[in-house]
């Protein structure tokens, strides 16, 4: 394995600013001079020299269609290329302001995937809205806010636990509640006794994550919710490792009122190099009428129309600028389709069995279990960090590592159910070559890939965020 | 090896043979038994989802999405039908990029990092201002996030958050819920024919100001005329002041540093994206001394152990992931992708076509307008500004009954109030403005 | 510049067969065992491992949109990626055999693409079944020879100057035509004495490329002409270098009766690795009534349809079994009408203007001129094929090597219009960084591809043509 | 660097100041001066062709196509609509792939060329032969070459090529022309209820026969029920024994090579290719001992410098541009993109893929002839033989009126003669079957 790496000549690609600019020219500006600007210089490149820019830079790039991609709590499953075809219809491509009878399409597609979504979670309502996981964590607090209030309670604190995302607390603080930190339990589950002490008057939500960020199980999650109700608070489910309970077990039989789902992992659309994804937020019957406005719903019969807008009666408003990520929400519809009920269930299970597997393959220990979609394991004496790039020397992705922090020099690895189980193997061979190595190596490590070691102290230091920044 | 005799995912490629191999590996009979799942809150029942095969599914969504009424549409406020060359379609789909997740690894992303690094550099050169980030969800959680570094910022204990009188329904509801967990208070200052009013924001602001935020062009298409003195008031009580704008407009008009802007947010899906019922492409830059409170990813220049110029993401600690409930927002999936997009189309466009396509969208208006005005019944522009794109026109007989007829013609406009609608001229042809004169010309009388 | 080079482990990317077989079961079969196989084994990858697959591969090739790709002869345009699209048009995907009424619209765009095709070679009638250049060259031998029989004349020779496209011999002879091959003249144009001397009764056709593969326009080809006309001959022109003729002069004004268009070339549409191309035939009036079966004409004006299908009256019959390659057909005719009358004419400009400039900079001797679209330069005491095999360590594409002969150690170089100066630069600095350098370090290249030099000689020895022939 | 103010080609990337920057170190004035035309056949005109944006012409041609009529084919004969999954499409796309050329430099072009071995390979194990080429450009020309190959090889003095009576007419005429310019002539056997005649082929098969030409399925969809005897018939006279086919029968269908064939052509377009108006992939295998007689490209494989195995393309010497007019076919650009899309295509579906295919085209073509001959004055099966894909049915009212009535209906279906349809199941849904079969109740009484 050697990935791309291009040049003009140089070490490096060249930026597009280095390529070729063009000016702007002002002196047929249809506007007087004061509203103009002077001057304005940008890179131009046409077709032909765009279209390299971009191949070339696409090659100098690792997705999930170069090879395994195991970054735990990420969720990268494979794709299906079908379903930017179906996004990518014109049909659905239209201005959000149309009337409501001009975009019945779009709003079938919307209100069956809302509903495919309440089925699968166990809800009984869904927003669309929210465009990324942690935008839907900061609707899902906001919806869990507004139903307290409206109760005439006035609820500050969220209880997260110490091992969650850590969307979960930026996401609680956004929404201006305290954040309570949940230390865990010695078998890397949610403390009874800790939590207990944790939930009081001013419990107005706990965040969890099941199966955990371990990949652990909250086995008690009954008596959890059992004692969060008890206490007056609502329970959170965040669905970023939904993955591992599909078909086998929904948030909202488990107690819980709120979720979101994280579409780009659970549901197979891509992460975009980092986005667009989309978080919609499902809720029981009690927190549905808190939900952001408008929700789509069937036109009553003596309506012309098959779907139309309603605002839940005490709606927190809106929380994006319009309807959220179409052309996610779109795939998402598309590939919970393509799997229905034996799919998805599958899905999950071979989720949960490539996890298993490709541990038991590993040579470094695996502190806790019995876990399922993903598992921690420690590098040990290794540097978790060293690892994961001498890792991409193998050409494979590396998992997420030092974090969760329980295990220390973590790797927390999560294969999904796409990898076969000769990826899984080459995976493995990874692990162990590299296990076997020496700190030397690693240190070195990466060799074969576009870039070698970046330095991540110099970037931050010298701090150069744009072109106009860098002198050489 | 044999294939597969249960049903499933297909993106799943185990084999029997292979499942039953790895199960024998792992030491469990059946997947079942891997599921540590108290049977209490097993789930047994099903969804009632019907598998479909990938034709059907395509069949269906484009017999669905066929129920789209076929519309010329001439909306507008914030969401823009710029023609997307293919190439640029062709390329974001490159699945390197479409199918990878955030530079964790910089090693072996250096291509997205490296179109982000461009995509923060154009909007550096738009603005003026030093620091871009690479991207947020859209204009009204980017107006939301400038809210929450405001009040990060805030030299005063002021609370007052002053917005335009005619800012867009959907980016003040976003931002009151941004502002909702801090004491910020968003207030409305008056609008002036179409313009900042000038004296009422005179009025309001105070030391008790924390942010004053403006557009240009406005949600009705006019430019802002003021800036320069909206700047100064709000410097000279130390009042952010935030910039709403878009990457096509920033190329014709005042650069927004030149009037002091200390932020500029928006939408920049105009470049790249296709109209996507409301998908956007939020857009974040500030004055470089506000860098450790930026929120989002900003991705930076550094070297390689080869000494080789490389890109990363910096300044991490700034993001929830590290910083948990103290990060600058709690964003971390954003819309790099539509990022990637803007970088490339603004690429291909170049400062001239940029520019070129914000002249024309301020002739398109101007002649759109005067011909509207000459039809009967209708009055256009209504605001005595010069537009971009798009402007609001009175109408003599009652807008919703025009709006309604219109749509029934095959026209889509904004229905304002009693007698006002606005007409935007993006993605429309002139042929297409011609017979939407006509239209008019039949429903307004 | 590095070139991807993916593998599993091991040093290659595995064949699909190693990666993964299943085997098909006949047990089921639903006909009676003597008309059925036994047995069938085949890679089979899932569409995760298949899309891994197929981009890693992909990676590992080098395409117009890698970098420049001045392959003499060959014209590699940039392909527009919208012509892509219009190709793909699912109204346009249809059957064959459809009644003529039911594909009106697929008519209408080869009727204007005959259309445009006649105007721009000056032609009075254009068929557009040929589905490559050789295949057009095929037809138009097949064409001429109908047109002599027709007039009761038998006529066994076509003249082919020596510097012409190997097809051109080959086509002839495939028609069952000898082969004058024609000596070039000191100046590398045709020698009007010779061809005074070959010509003769049993001249059938010359066949010419103009400006020649030297990039030569042929000066005296209203002589040529003249002079094939009066011996009884018809004059064919190869369309492989009409780029750098556009809009400056027309085969049918130069006297020309018959030609081919290599749409891959002139019209930009993709060479996907060696074809599919398109090769479609122009004539004078003189010929059409021998064209292949069916023309699309304009339907009379009392037919309810707007275009149908007309056998040509001496038709030669079919040289595809059905109507030609529509999806390249459909690309061209866009890429026409995206250019119009002033691109194409520019776009032959800019050729020119390209491989002058290039010339210009290049270190190497080049000895014939003035050039048009195209210049081939001698590697000297170089060996070209080496010179070509060290370009590729620039991150280039080399040109076409060893080829005319008439130059020796040729390097045949065509940037075509694409290329703006900043890469003609790149290129010029390849050819005259490998012009200093010594034959070990040639011979040593490519250092920076996927594969480092392959040995052609055990390829040829050791014949392995499909993967039961590889034992390892 | 300005922008350029010429107006031309989107595709070249000269600013006017590029432009003057090239000429001058060219030393000329002007483009003009570079041209080395006499003036007498200068061409000062135009073409009158009108340039269009990118946008326009999308619209254009959606707007002609769209006027091709919504129908159901029930065609088929040689041309199948089987479903392209998406991916296929993408990966096809991939510009490293479309845009690449023959590989003239195979270090560079490891990818295709690798992709390409694995088309030969898949083409060898289906067939069981030792050799398939990696394109031609169609069937018909594919079974040109074929018999241009066999009067290569041919010991004896003969010249007659004999080939069905039911030979698809295109391939009938392209391999009359690709015999034209040698002493081969084509002649017919007779068909005896849709298979081949043994008896009026044991007739015609002497030693001055070349080739025996043989089909499975035929062009009617029969199962050549035969084809060891044929295998014999061509064996015993030393006549070459070609068989045509394509990928998804031959996956199903006795292996070629155990019947005796030594060349197999036909289209293997149903494979990962859209039904594209008759455009196909000509496939061609043959025996191993023809290697150095086999038109069109081959890839082998070799080692490089560092060892590694590598591909290349290989026995150039038979080619065109080596060989000239010697050569083994003047083909040079073949299909060698839409062998690429065959083989992806192939290894999706597997060898299990690739059958059940087959056998549901054997089960749906019974089916719907079943249910076809339960329509009153129609019967179906025509011929008593096992069918796959298509069959013929007798129609007792006039089939082209039947035809006729049919389009109306939105079916398009071949008519074969004043009493007989053909009908294909391929491309169509079980519930597109049910209404057809309902059409057909009401046309054909």
């Amino acid at each position: 394995f050697d990935q791309a790496r291009w040049s003009d000549g140089d070490r490096h690609e060249p930026l597009s600013s280095e390529k070729r600019t063009t000016e702007a020219d002002y002196d047929d500006s249809p506007l007087p001079d004061d509203l103009t600007r002077d001057e304005l210089e940008l890179p131009k490149l046409e077709e032909p020299d765009l279209v390299r820019h971009y191949t070339r830079l696409s090659e100098m790039n690792y997705g999930i269609d170069s090879g395994p991609y195991p970054l735990g709590s990420c969720t990268m499953k494979y794709n299906p290329a079908f379903t930017e075809d179906v996004a990518a219809d014109p049909n659905g491509l239209v201005h959000p302001d149309r009337p409501v009878e001009a975009v019945q399409g779009t709003l079938s597609v919307l209100h069956s995937l809302q509903d495919y979504l309440a089925r699968i979670g166990g809800m009984d309502a869904v927003t669309l809205h929210p465009p990324a996981g942690a935008a839907g964590e900061f609707t899902g607090v906001l919806v869990a806010d507004a139903y307290h209030e409206a109760n005439g309670e006035d609820r500050s604190e969220i209880i997260v636990p110490e091992s969650a995302h850590g969307t979960n607390f930026a996401s609680a603080a956004l929404a201006g509640f305290d954040v309570v930190s949940l230390p865990g339990g010695e078998d890397g589950r949610v403390d009874l006794e800790a939590l207990e002490e944790a939930l009081g008057d001013d419990t107005a939500l706990l965040m969890l994550t099941n199966p955990n960020t371990l990949g652990l199980f909250e086995r008690d999650i009954e008596q959890v919710a059992d004692m969060v109700h008890d206490a007056g608070g609502l329970l959170y489910y965040d669905g970023a490792n939904l993955n591992a309970l599909l078909g086998r077990g929904r948030p909202g039989d488990m107690g819980f009122d709120v979720m979101h789902y994280n579409v780009h992992k659970t549901f197979a659309t891509p992460h975009g190099g980092g986005g667009p994804g989309a978080g919609p937020v499902g809720v029981v019957d009690e927190l549905a009428e808190f939900l952001p406005d408008p929700q789509v719903v069937e036109a009553p019969d003596e309506s012309p129309l098959h779907y139309e807008f309603e605002t839940p009666e005490h709606s927190v408003g809106k929380v994006h600028g319009k309807y959220g990520n179409w052309l996610v929400l779109a795939k998402a519809y598309a590939y919970i389709a393509r799997l229905g009920d034996d799919g998805l269930s599958d899905a999950s299970a071979k989720a949960v069995l490539n996890a298993n597997y490709l541990a038991s393959q590993v040579e470094y220990d695996v502190p806790y279990g019995p876990f399922h979609h993903e598992f921690v394991a420690s590098a040990g004496d290794q540097d978790a960090a060293d690892v994961a790039k001498r890792m991409l020397d193998y050409g494979v992705h590396p998992p997420t590592t030092k974090w969760p922090e329980i295990v220390s020099e973590a790797l927390m690895t999560e294969p999904t159910e796409i990898e076969g189980k000769r990826t899984l193997d080459q995976l493995a061979r990874a692990f162990n070559e590299v296990a076997s190595e020496d700190d030397e190596t690693l240190a070195a490590a990466p060799e074969r890939t576009t870039a070698a070691r970046i330095d991540q102290t110099e970037a931050a230091r010298d701090l150069r965020l744009s072109w106009r920044a860098l002198d050489d | 090896m044999n294939g597969r005799d249960t049903s499933g995912t297909p993106y799943a490629p185990h084999g029997d043979a292979e499942t039953r191999t790895m199960l024998d590996a792992v030491g469990v009979d059946s997947e079942e038994d891997l599921f540590d799942i108290p049977d209490s809150v097993r789930f047994d029942g099903d969804f009632g989802i019907d598998a479909r095969t990938e034709r059907e599914i395509r069949a269906e969504m484009a017999d669905e999405l066929a129920k789209n009424r076929d519309l010329v549409e001439l909306l507008g406020r914030g969401h823009y039908d710029y023609y997307v060359p293919s190439a640029i379609d062709h390329l974001a789909d490159r699945s390197e990029f479409l199918t990878s997740y955030t530079q964790y690894q910089p090693e072996v992303t250096q291509g997205f990092l490296q179109a982000l690094f461009e995509y923060q550099s154009l909007l550096v050169e738009l603005t003026g201002l030093g620091i871009a980030n690479c991207s947020m969800y859209d204009a009204a959680t980017a107006l939301g996030e400038a809210a929450t570094l405001a009040e990060r910022l805030r030299a005063t204990s002021g609370t007052r958050v002053l917005v335009p009188d005619h800012l867009e329904s959907g980016r003040r509801e976003v931002l009151g819920n941004y502002v909702a967990g801090t004491d910020l208070v968003v207030e409305s200052y008056a609008m002036d024919d179409g313009n900042a009013d000038l004296a009422d924001l005179q009025d309001r602001v105070d030391d008790e100001t924390v942010m004053v935020y403006a557009e240009t062009p406005t949600v009705r298409g006019c430019i802002e005329e003021n800036l320069d003195a909206v700047g100064d008031l709000a410097d000279d009580d130390d009042a952010l002041f935030v910039l709403g704008s878009d990457p096509v407009s920033l190329a014709l008009l005042e650069e927004p540093a030149s009037v002091g802007a200390d932020v500029v947010v928006g939408s920049a899906s105009a470049l790249g994206l296709p109209q996507s019922y409301g998908m956007d492409l939020g857009l974040f830059a500030c004055r470089e001394d506000f860098v450790r409170q930026v929120p989002g990813r900003l991705v930076g220049a550094s070297t390689d152990a080869d000494g080789t110029r490389t890109y990363t993401l910096t300044l991490q600690t700034r993001e929830q992931h590290i910083r948990r409930e103290r990060a600058t927002s709690n964003i971390c999936t954003n819309q790099a992708w539509v990022a990637l997009r803007a970088a490339m189309h603004a690429t291909g466009l170049g400062a001239d076509g940029l520019a070129d396509l914000a002249k024309r969208d301020v002739a398109d208006a101007r002649d759109l307008a005067a011909r509207v005005d000459d039809v009967k019944g209708v009055q256009a522009p209504h605001h005595g500004r010069h537009h971009l794109r798009e402007f609001v026109a009175h109408t003599d007989q009652p807008a919703p009954a025009i709006g309604d007829d219109l749509v029934d013609e095959g026209y889509a406009v904004h229905v304002l109030d009693e007698h006002h609608v606005q007409l935007c001229t993006v993605g429309t042809t002139e042929s297409e403005r011609d017979d939407f004169v006509d239209a008019l010309t039949e429903v307004a009388r």
